[in-house]
Order: C-alpha cells, then structure tokens, then sequence
C-alpha cells in the first residue's frame, strides 16, 4: 500500500453521472487481485479540508505495462465529493491511497470452470478487472449486469468481448426488465462473485447456496486500513474468535454468508 | 529542539497520534516506523470486550466528521496479552486510553493496564456516560470527574492524564476540579457532540443517532480552551482537535499546549505524524525558535 | 406549501437572515426586494449604542468563521427612528434581536423596541456576558436565562424569542427553563466560542481574543442540539447554524425546526437567501413533500 | 455591484508570489472609478466551503470594451486562499462580487495638476487605474514604488508608460534603496494618492500635511457590502456623528486622517 499522487490519463463520462478514470503511477504494481480498492482524495490542493474524507472506489481494471489503473465512479451530484472529483483533467493528479483490501480470491475457481459474475450499479466497476482474469485463466465467464434504467448502463461492450453478458434494467428501457436474480437459474456456473447494493447480494447469499460465492460489499469508512473501526460487520458466527470483520482490510470481498449483511 | 518532557511521557517530539484514530499501532505500523513518533496513544480500554454501535458509525461534515464507533476494543485482558506486547518490542512510549461505564469499570482497568510495562501513562477517556448516574457523562459534571480522576489516581501505576470533553459550560472548572483530584495532565480536546440527518432516509446518518465532531472543524474551539485552561492550570496539556500539519501544532502550542495529538487526520493522510514531524524543526528554524517548549503559552504570556 | 406559522411570525417561507449577518436590511435591500424573505432579523440592539471591539473583528476557519464585532449597533433610539422606519415600509416581518449587560438594559430595550409597529417579535440574544454577576453569560445559567425571560415578556408587546448560546452543558435544561418562564419561542444556535492565534503575531488574531465561530463548521452541532431540544419542548424553533442551501433548511426541519434563519452564508453569497427560497419548493417536489410543515422533527417522530 | 462568473481571459505569476488576473464579465461596465475593488469567491466549485470567505482584491485596470478587468495579487503560500486561486487556468470562471467601494477620486485633481502616486507592495496594482485616469485627464503623474526586494516588484514599464516612476526596494536589490517616503521631498505634486501596507499611509499622513492625499485601506472583511461590520475604523474626529466607516463600503479610500490608521 503506498500514498501516491497519481497522473490523470483520461477522464470522460462513460455513462449518467458514471465516469472512467484512468490514472498512471506506481501503485499499480502493487494491484494483488481484482476487487482490491483504491482510497481517493478529493480535495487534493492546498491542504483543503472539505471534503474532508477520502472516498473508496474499487480498482476497475490495471495494466501493470503502462502503469495505468481504471476507476469507474458515480458522481453524486451537487455538494458530494464525488462531483468534485469530475472536474479533474488530464495532467492533472490525484492523491490515492493503495491498492486497499481483499479482492475476489481468482484462483479459487478450479480451473477449468465456469464462473458466473453479477454486478449491480456502481459494483459493476471491479467485476470487470476480475472478469479478465478469469478469462486469462481460461474459464468460461458469464456476466449478468443490473442497472436502474438505460442511460445508466456502462462497459456492456468490454464485458462482451470476455464472455457471455445479459444486461438489465430495472426499468426495463434496455436489456432485459427486472433484476439480476431474475436470471440465475438459467445460467449455468461453479463459482459466483457479485457486487452492488446490499439487498441484492442478499438476495444472492439466499438463493446460490451449493456452490461457492464471494461478494464485494460497501460500508462508510474513515481510514480504509483497518484503524479506524468505522467500517465493521458482523460475524454471522456468533462463536468467532473476533465476531467482527473490517470491510476495509478483512474484505471488502468475503466469502458469502461470512458476514451480516 | 522539539523535545518535550511530561509526567511519564519523555517524548522526542510532540507529535503523538489521538486515542481511537490509531488502533494498537498495528496497521499504521506497517506503513512507518512507529518509533519515529512523540508516542502512541492506545484505542480506549474497556474492561471486558465491546463490539460498539451499528454501522454507519462515522459521516463527513464541512471540514469534520463525525463518529460513533462505540469504544469498540477486545477489553483490557485481550488488549494486555495481544497488543501492549507489541508495543513493547518499541521503543515509543505508549499512553493509554482508558473508558468505563461506572467508576468501578474504570479503576479495574487502570489497574490492569498502568501495570504493563509497555505502558508509560494512562488517559482517562471521560466522556462516557456514566450508567450508574442516568447516563450523564463523567465528563460534565466537574465532581464526578474529580471523584473519578482521584480513585484512578490511587490505584494506577502511571501518572494519569484526563482526556476533557468540550461539551461543557465551563471547561476551566472541569480542569481545576480534575487538576485538583491529583491528575497529572490533561488531554483537550474531546469530540464536540453532533449529529447529521440522511435527506433521503430523513433519519440520522449515524446509527447512534449523534456522534462525536472531530477535525479541523472544531480546532477553533481547541485552541479557545486550551488557551482557557492552560492559565489556570499547573500540570500540562495534551493538545488535539483538528490537527493537520506543523502550522496547527504551533499553534497549538502558543495557545498553550505542551504536546499534540493528531486524530482525524491520519484518516487523510496516513503519513500525517511523521510528516508534520519533520515539518516541524525547519517550521521552529524559520520562526528563529530554538526550543519548542518556549512557545507553550505564548499568545497569553507577556 | 412552504408558509410557516410562528408565534407574531406568519411567515410566506420559512428562511429569514440571521441577526448580525444582515445588519439591519439596508445593504441587502439594495441587491433584492427584502420581500421576497419570510423574515429580517435585525442587529442586534442595546439600549445605549455601541462601537463594538477593535478591529480585526473576523477571522477565518476551515468551513467557517470566528467574529467579534462586539455588538456595534446606533442604540434603540436610533435603531427606531433611522432603521425600522425603513422596515415599516416593506410588508416583511421583523424579528428584532436584543442584547445587554444588564437586566434593566434589556427590559428597557424590549419595551422600546417591541412597541414599534414594523416589529413583530423580539429575540433575546443572551449570549452576552451579565456585567452584574462576573460577566458569566446569561445564556449559561438556566436560572438567570428564565429570570431574564420572564422580565422581558412582561414588557414586550410582541412575542418573545430566546437565542441560545450553544456553550453549555445541557441544553435542554436551558431550553426548557426559558420556556417555563415563558419564551414563545427559540432560536438556535448563536455561535460557538473559538479562537485563532496567528502564527507571525503569536497572538489571537481577533482583538477581542476569543470569538463565536459560526458557518458550516458549527451545523452538526446546532442539528443535535435542535434534534434535542425539539423533543422536549412544545415551542417553535427557528434554526440556524452554518445553512448554505435548501438541504441544509430541510435538514434543519428533519431535526425539529420550524423556521430557518441563514447567518455566514450571506457573506459567501449576498444572494443566497432568495436562491434557497427558490430552490426550497423544487426541493420538496422532488422529496414528494407537499407542505414543509410535515418535516419538522421528522428525523425523531415515529 | 453584480455577483458574477467571471471567466479567466489570463493568468500569469508576474514577480515572485505575485499573479496577475485577467477577468471578462458584465461587471466592467459598472466600474465608476479607479482604486475599487472586488470580492472574490476562492472555492467556486460546489458550494465548497473552505476558504469559506472571499478575499478582497483591488480592480488593477479595466478595459470596458473588452469587459476585461485586470486583478494583481500576491499568493500567501500553503494554506492560503489565495494560493488555492493561483490554480485558476484560462477558461475557468471564477465568481466575483463587484465592483465594491469608493474609489480614489480622480476629479479631485484640478487639471492641469501633478500628482504623485505612491505604491507599497501589494498596494500598488489599484494604483495603476488611478494613474490611467489621471493621465487620461492630463494629469502629470510621478510614481513612487516601493517593494520589499527586487523578486517583488512588478508593473514598473507599465508605471513608466504613464509618467516617471521611482522604484524602490527596502533591501537595495534593485532601483533605490529605502522606503517610499525618503523620496518625498524630491518631488514636486499638488495632491497625492497612496496605498500600501498601514506603517506606509501613516507615515505619509504625517509628512503630507499641506495638499491633499488619499489613502486606501486594508481591513479584514467578511460581506464586503457593509452589513456585517467587520471592517469599521475610527473616525478621527470624536464629534463624527456616526464614529466609524466602514472600509469596504465607505472605503477603501478615505481622506487623509479622516479615519484612524
Ligand atoms: C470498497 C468500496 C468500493 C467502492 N467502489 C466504488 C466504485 O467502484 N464506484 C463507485 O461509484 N462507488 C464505489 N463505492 C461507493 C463510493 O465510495 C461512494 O459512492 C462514495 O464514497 C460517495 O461519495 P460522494 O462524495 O459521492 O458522496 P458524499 O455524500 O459527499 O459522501 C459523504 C461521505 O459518505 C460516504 N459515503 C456515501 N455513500 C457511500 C457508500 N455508498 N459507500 C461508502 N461510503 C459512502 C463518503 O465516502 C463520504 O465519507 C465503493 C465503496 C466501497 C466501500
Ligand atoms: C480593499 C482591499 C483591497 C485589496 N487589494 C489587494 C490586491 O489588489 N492585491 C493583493 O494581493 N491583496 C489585496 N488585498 C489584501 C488581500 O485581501 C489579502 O492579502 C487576502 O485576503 C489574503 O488572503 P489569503 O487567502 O492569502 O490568506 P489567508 O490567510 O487564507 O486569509 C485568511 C483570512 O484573512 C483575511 N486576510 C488575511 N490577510 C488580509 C489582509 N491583508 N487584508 C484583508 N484581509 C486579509 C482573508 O481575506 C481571509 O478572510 C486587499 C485587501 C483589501 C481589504
Ligand atoms: C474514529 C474516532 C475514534 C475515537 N476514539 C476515541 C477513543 O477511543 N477514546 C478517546 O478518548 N477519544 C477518541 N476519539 C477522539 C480523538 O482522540 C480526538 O480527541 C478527537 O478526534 C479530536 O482530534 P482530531 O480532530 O485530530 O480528530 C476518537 C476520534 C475519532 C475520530
Ligand atoms: C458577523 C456576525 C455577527 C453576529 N451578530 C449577532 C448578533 O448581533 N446577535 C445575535 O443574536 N447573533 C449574532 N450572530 C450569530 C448569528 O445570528 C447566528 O446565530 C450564527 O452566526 C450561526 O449561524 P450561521 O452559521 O448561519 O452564521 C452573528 C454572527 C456573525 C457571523
Ligand atoms: S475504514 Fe477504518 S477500519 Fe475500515
Ligand atoms: S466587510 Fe462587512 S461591513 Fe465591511
């Protein structure tokens, strides 16, 4: 983990209030696995002070060749540090912290497998890195990814090239209507991850119960390296030794049903 | 130059991290040598073990955030056989927090913890609400603090620095009460209590409901007390709340601080301590200040 | 669907200007029809006039500012023939703020001013030091803040407010006890009490050493405090502390207000409030609120 | 007085700390005289709040066809607000409030008239208006410069365009060393116009006691319009029925000994 004010390459709106990131600097070698995530400030000048906290965003893909690591994020709109984050430009550079945490564990698909991957939102971002490296490793992917509505929709085309993607929208204006768990059973697969909102991992933890699922979840933190204890979970295990875990550097990704969701 | 000397506390320079924002040292360890710090202030022992509050236990605000964690922390025996051991293997002195629910809570942990050799002194966390008396806080009544700080006071090992909460009328009675009970310093300031409400949940963002207000928000109201307090006191004062960079460390001092402790902005910048740390001797040089210990009290002293 | 209906205050929109921020409506009258606010509350006046401290009377502070202006205000007599005449005119009610060192000087300050046809209510500023008892503010004491309640309402011709200081303890004791002595309703929060000390000077930088920090910095805390209060007492409150933009009216509201009042943000944005009473109707629209009046202390009713 | 985003039209550092800004907007046309100034709001982008104030900044020059006016100011360093404006770039806006205050009054001069010009620091940009003025009028203008050491000074060929021009540093690095003041005597005005640091306008107002002399003043504000009383000194005459002004309304200039320094 290193503190490293990186260069902005590219930074475009890819989506509705969805931006990519692309940011060069030594960090990058230190990517471990995907899923791992990247501690950003956004008040980089002058010592400011507001916003004062940095914002965790999940390390989309990297390219250890050119340095680079991609951040997919949502800007929140008026008066969130997110948006602040918008109005960075090429040759710009932004102060991040990492890589950050536990990613998804890519070599516990038995190879030759296959995986299925279901992204909601926002936790679409580091499916995509973890996509790629199962794919490098020769298992077969399929992505189911949810979205509120078309304009929404993000990277369909880069999932594409990596295997099979069934897109969806709530609203149903593209892809399929409805939710991601809608198409569960129709998808055959060893191994699941998932990321995006908390009720449908939940829902996720409820319905893939035979075979081996990690999800990536979110809490509010502070330090993002474990001191802070702002970002704790329970234990499902009322009996572990610690009954907690720190989204932050015990996760963000663990094993389904490790954790309250 | 920037060394400083206080009850039990032979520090190097006066930069020490703040109680809570720190843990045991462990992570923060592994990104630099701890012993290039003034000292460690430990995460506030408990007497047996506490999980804390729900999550969302900390929301930003303008310049600040605020937090509830709770005094999450795996109780004095864990903290004794798991943590302080480590700390040992340091050469950083270690000052350790100390919270309870009744005095009782706190004399058992003082016991324990002032005991270990790894620790060189304690900090009374007081502002907790005391159970035995309606939940009022320790912190708010300037008896109850003294009765408090005295009965540690006998049974601890180390000298005792009380760590004063802001949420107080009159923070100078609290630190003549406490300073009168035998304290041997004072750690100012706690959080000042806040809340924020979630526009779309139209509820409190915070689990807890209200939370303690940290960071460059509330260094004005620091520096108000610490300038407050340190002309009526004899024994010294930690200074915290809102602590950046060497300027406020500074300042601090000429309020009337003799040494610091940075909270929220290690969340920041993890490297915070040890940057303000070198920033701090060629900030003295260009203010002609050989001593650091000459600017304590200056902005009031003739 | 945003008219509120406060005690002497029938207000179109919830949003007026804080006491001290808007002096006594001349200047921002010249940038927009004073009209289109749901209040003005004016400086606050003493019975004598006063010059207020030296200069420097502000400083700056992350997410806020800290000001000592010392109540320079013309004195009631003046303030009646040079400045509410000019209010007389305009339809907009007036909240008149009041101040003194004394008992004597605010009864005699109430019953002058609150007879005035363009004043609609009184506030009561008691965050001013009692120069009868050792300069301990009245707004500490809930005992000297009812006395000096009760005394004003049996002068005042108009509804009275009580601002409160938000230096204490325990502030529902004080809301509580002012409202027992009768207060129609309250204001809150008056500023915090910081300090700043410049490093090349070595001393504060304001010339009345402390001053009362007030801006966005301060808002966690005047939500909890109004969070609070609201459920203890049956008076309206007129919320203030660091409101930049209709978020923070509603979130003010969410917490128990039933009135807003915008202080620092005018000096960031002399046109502020008329853009948060524009943006108030879109924003509950999109909240699905049809009347703000269904917020008020949301965030704690069941 | 409009609030206004201004866009940047230029921005360069011209001595060291000391940038030069150039603004275009509607304000300009309200401008009505040389040595008013602006109120400029440092953390434009959403409703940031630190620095939470703006800062007040002297109007150098304005040229109303191009609705372009020209700001000089010095960079505090870290932690400054200024420092933070020094990151502005050609085609941002930034939001500004003005034009505030009185200005020196050009009118005062009975042309054909000398008059002199005295500058320290940065107190000499709204001087540089003022001898436009004066020149455009006729006006025989000699400028004393004073800067603290040779890094420091600026706009010395635009001054020479306008009339003689002494530069002077405290250290000797550069022009003639000393303070504004020792050249007093050496030159001949009927009325003179002064602004820069308060030890300067106080040794000026003892020395030039016999013709007229206008001083413009700093003082720490917060609204800049006159509301909030933050920037009020002390009429020197205890009979003044109001006993005070304000800088940033019924200032920044003032008469001479008409208010206390
Ligand atoms: C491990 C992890 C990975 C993430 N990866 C991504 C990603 O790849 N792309 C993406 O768009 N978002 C991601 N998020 C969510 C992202 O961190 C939040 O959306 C963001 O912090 C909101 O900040 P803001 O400035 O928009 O909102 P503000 O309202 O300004 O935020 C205020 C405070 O609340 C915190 N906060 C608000 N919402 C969230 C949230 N959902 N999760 C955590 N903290 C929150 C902020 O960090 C900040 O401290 C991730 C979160 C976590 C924990
Ligand atoms: C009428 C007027 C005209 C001015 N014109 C110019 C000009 O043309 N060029 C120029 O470089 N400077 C000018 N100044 C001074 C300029 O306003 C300050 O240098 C600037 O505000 C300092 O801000 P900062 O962000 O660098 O410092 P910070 O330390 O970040 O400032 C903190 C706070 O203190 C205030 N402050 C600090 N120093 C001063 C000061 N000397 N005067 C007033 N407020 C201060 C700031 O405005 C801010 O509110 C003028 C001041 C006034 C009153
Ligand atoms: C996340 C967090 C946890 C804290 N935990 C403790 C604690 O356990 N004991 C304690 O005395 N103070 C605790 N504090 C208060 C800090 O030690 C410090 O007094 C306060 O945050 C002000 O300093 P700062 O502004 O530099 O953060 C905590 C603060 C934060 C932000
Ligand atoms: C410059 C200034 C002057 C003030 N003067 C008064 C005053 O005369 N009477 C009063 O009751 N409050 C006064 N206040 C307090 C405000 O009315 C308000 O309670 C406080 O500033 C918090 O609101 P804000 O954060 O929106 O500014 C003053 C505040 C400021 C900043
Ligand atoms: S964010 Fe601090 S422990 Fe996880
Ligand atoms: S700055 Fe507010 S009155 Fe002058």
């Amino acid at each position: 983990m290193i503190q490293e004010d990186m260069r902005v390459m590219a930074h475009e709106e890819i989506a509705d209030h969805i931006f990519e990131l692309k940011l060069q600097g030594q960090m990058v070698q230190q990517i471990t696995e995907p899923g791992q995530f990247v501690h950003v400030r956004i008040s980089g000048k002058t010592d400011a002070v507001a916003p004062l906290l940095r914002r965790p965003i999940s390390i989309c893909s990297a390219d250890v060749k050119s340095r680079t690591l991609t951040l997919i994020y949502r800007s929140g709109g008026l008066r969130t540090g997110t948006e602040l984050l918008t109005h960075t430009r090429t040759g710009d550079t932004v102060d991040v912290l990492g890589p950050l945490g536990h990613g998804f564990p890519v070599s516990e698909a038995p190879a030759p497998a296959r995986a299925l991957i279901i992204g909601g939102g926002v936790g679409v971002p580091p499916l995509y890195g973890l996509s790629q490296a199962l794919a490098k490793r020769g298992i077969q992917v399929t992505h189911v990814l949810g979205f509120r509505s078309a304009k929404d929709v993000f990277y369909q085309t880069n999932f594409e090239e990596l295997g099979k993607t069934f897109v969806m929208t709530e609203d149903g204006t593209y892809g399929r209507c409805g939710r991601v768990t809608d198409l569960l059973e129709t998808v055959p697969f060893d191994i699941a991850y998932a990321c995006g909102p908390t009720p449908m991992l939940r829902a996720l933890e409820q319905t893939i119960t035979d075979k081996p699922l990690f999800v990536s979840l979110e809490q509010r933190m502070a330090c993002g390296i474990g001191a802070c204890m702002a970002c704790v979970t329970q234990t499902t295990d009322p009996n572990d030794a610690k009954g907690y875990r720190r989204v932050c550097c015990d996760g963000p990704v663990f094993k389904a049903r490790e954790v309250e969701l | 130059m920037i060394e400083v000397h206080l009850p039990g506390l032979d520090l190097k320079n006066p930069v020490m991290p703040a109680s809570g924002c720190f843990a045991f040292g462990a992570e923060y360890g592994a990104l630099y040598d701890l012993n290039e710090l003034g000292a460690v202030t430990i995460k506030a022992a408990t007497l047996q073990p506490r999980f804390g509050n729900s999550t969302p236990r900390v929301a930003e605000t303008p310049s600040g955030m605020l937090n509830a964690i709770g005094l999450q922390n795996p109780g004095a025996d864990q903290i004794i056989k798991n943590e302080l051991p480590r700390l040992e293997k340091q050469k950083v002195p270690v000052l350790a927090n100390i919270a309870g629910s009744e005095v009782d809570d706190y004399i058992a942990t003082a016991k324990k913890i002032s005991r270990h050799p790894a620790v060189n002194a304690l900090e009374l966390n007081i502002s907790c609400p005391n159970v035995k008396h309606g939940g009022i806080q320790f912190g708010t009544v300037p008896e109850v603090a003294a009765e408090l700080t005295y009965k540690v006071k006998a049974v601890s090992e180390k000298p005792v620095y009380v760590k004063l909460s802001p949420n107080v009328t009159d923070i100078v009675a609290m630190a003549k009460a406490v300073e009168a009970a035998g304290a041997d310093g004072l750690s100012m300031i706690n959080t000042l209590l806040g809340m924020r409400i979630d526009l779309h949940t139209q509820k409190p963002v915070l689990a807890n409901l209200t939370g303690g207000l940290s960071g460059p928000a509330i260094k004005p109201v620091a520096i108000r007390m610490i300038y407050e307090v340190s002309q009526k006191v004899t024994i010294p004062i930690i200074g915290m709340g809102g602590i950046q960079n060497a300027d406020d460390v500074i300042e601090f001092f000429l309020a009337g601080a003799s040494a610091v402790a940075v909270g929220t902005a290690n969340f920041v910048d993890p490297f915070v301590c040890p940057k303000i740390i070198k920033e701090l001797p060629e900030k003295l040089n260009t203010m002609g200040v050989t001593d650091i210990n000459e600017l304590i009290g200056r902005s009031w002293k003739k």
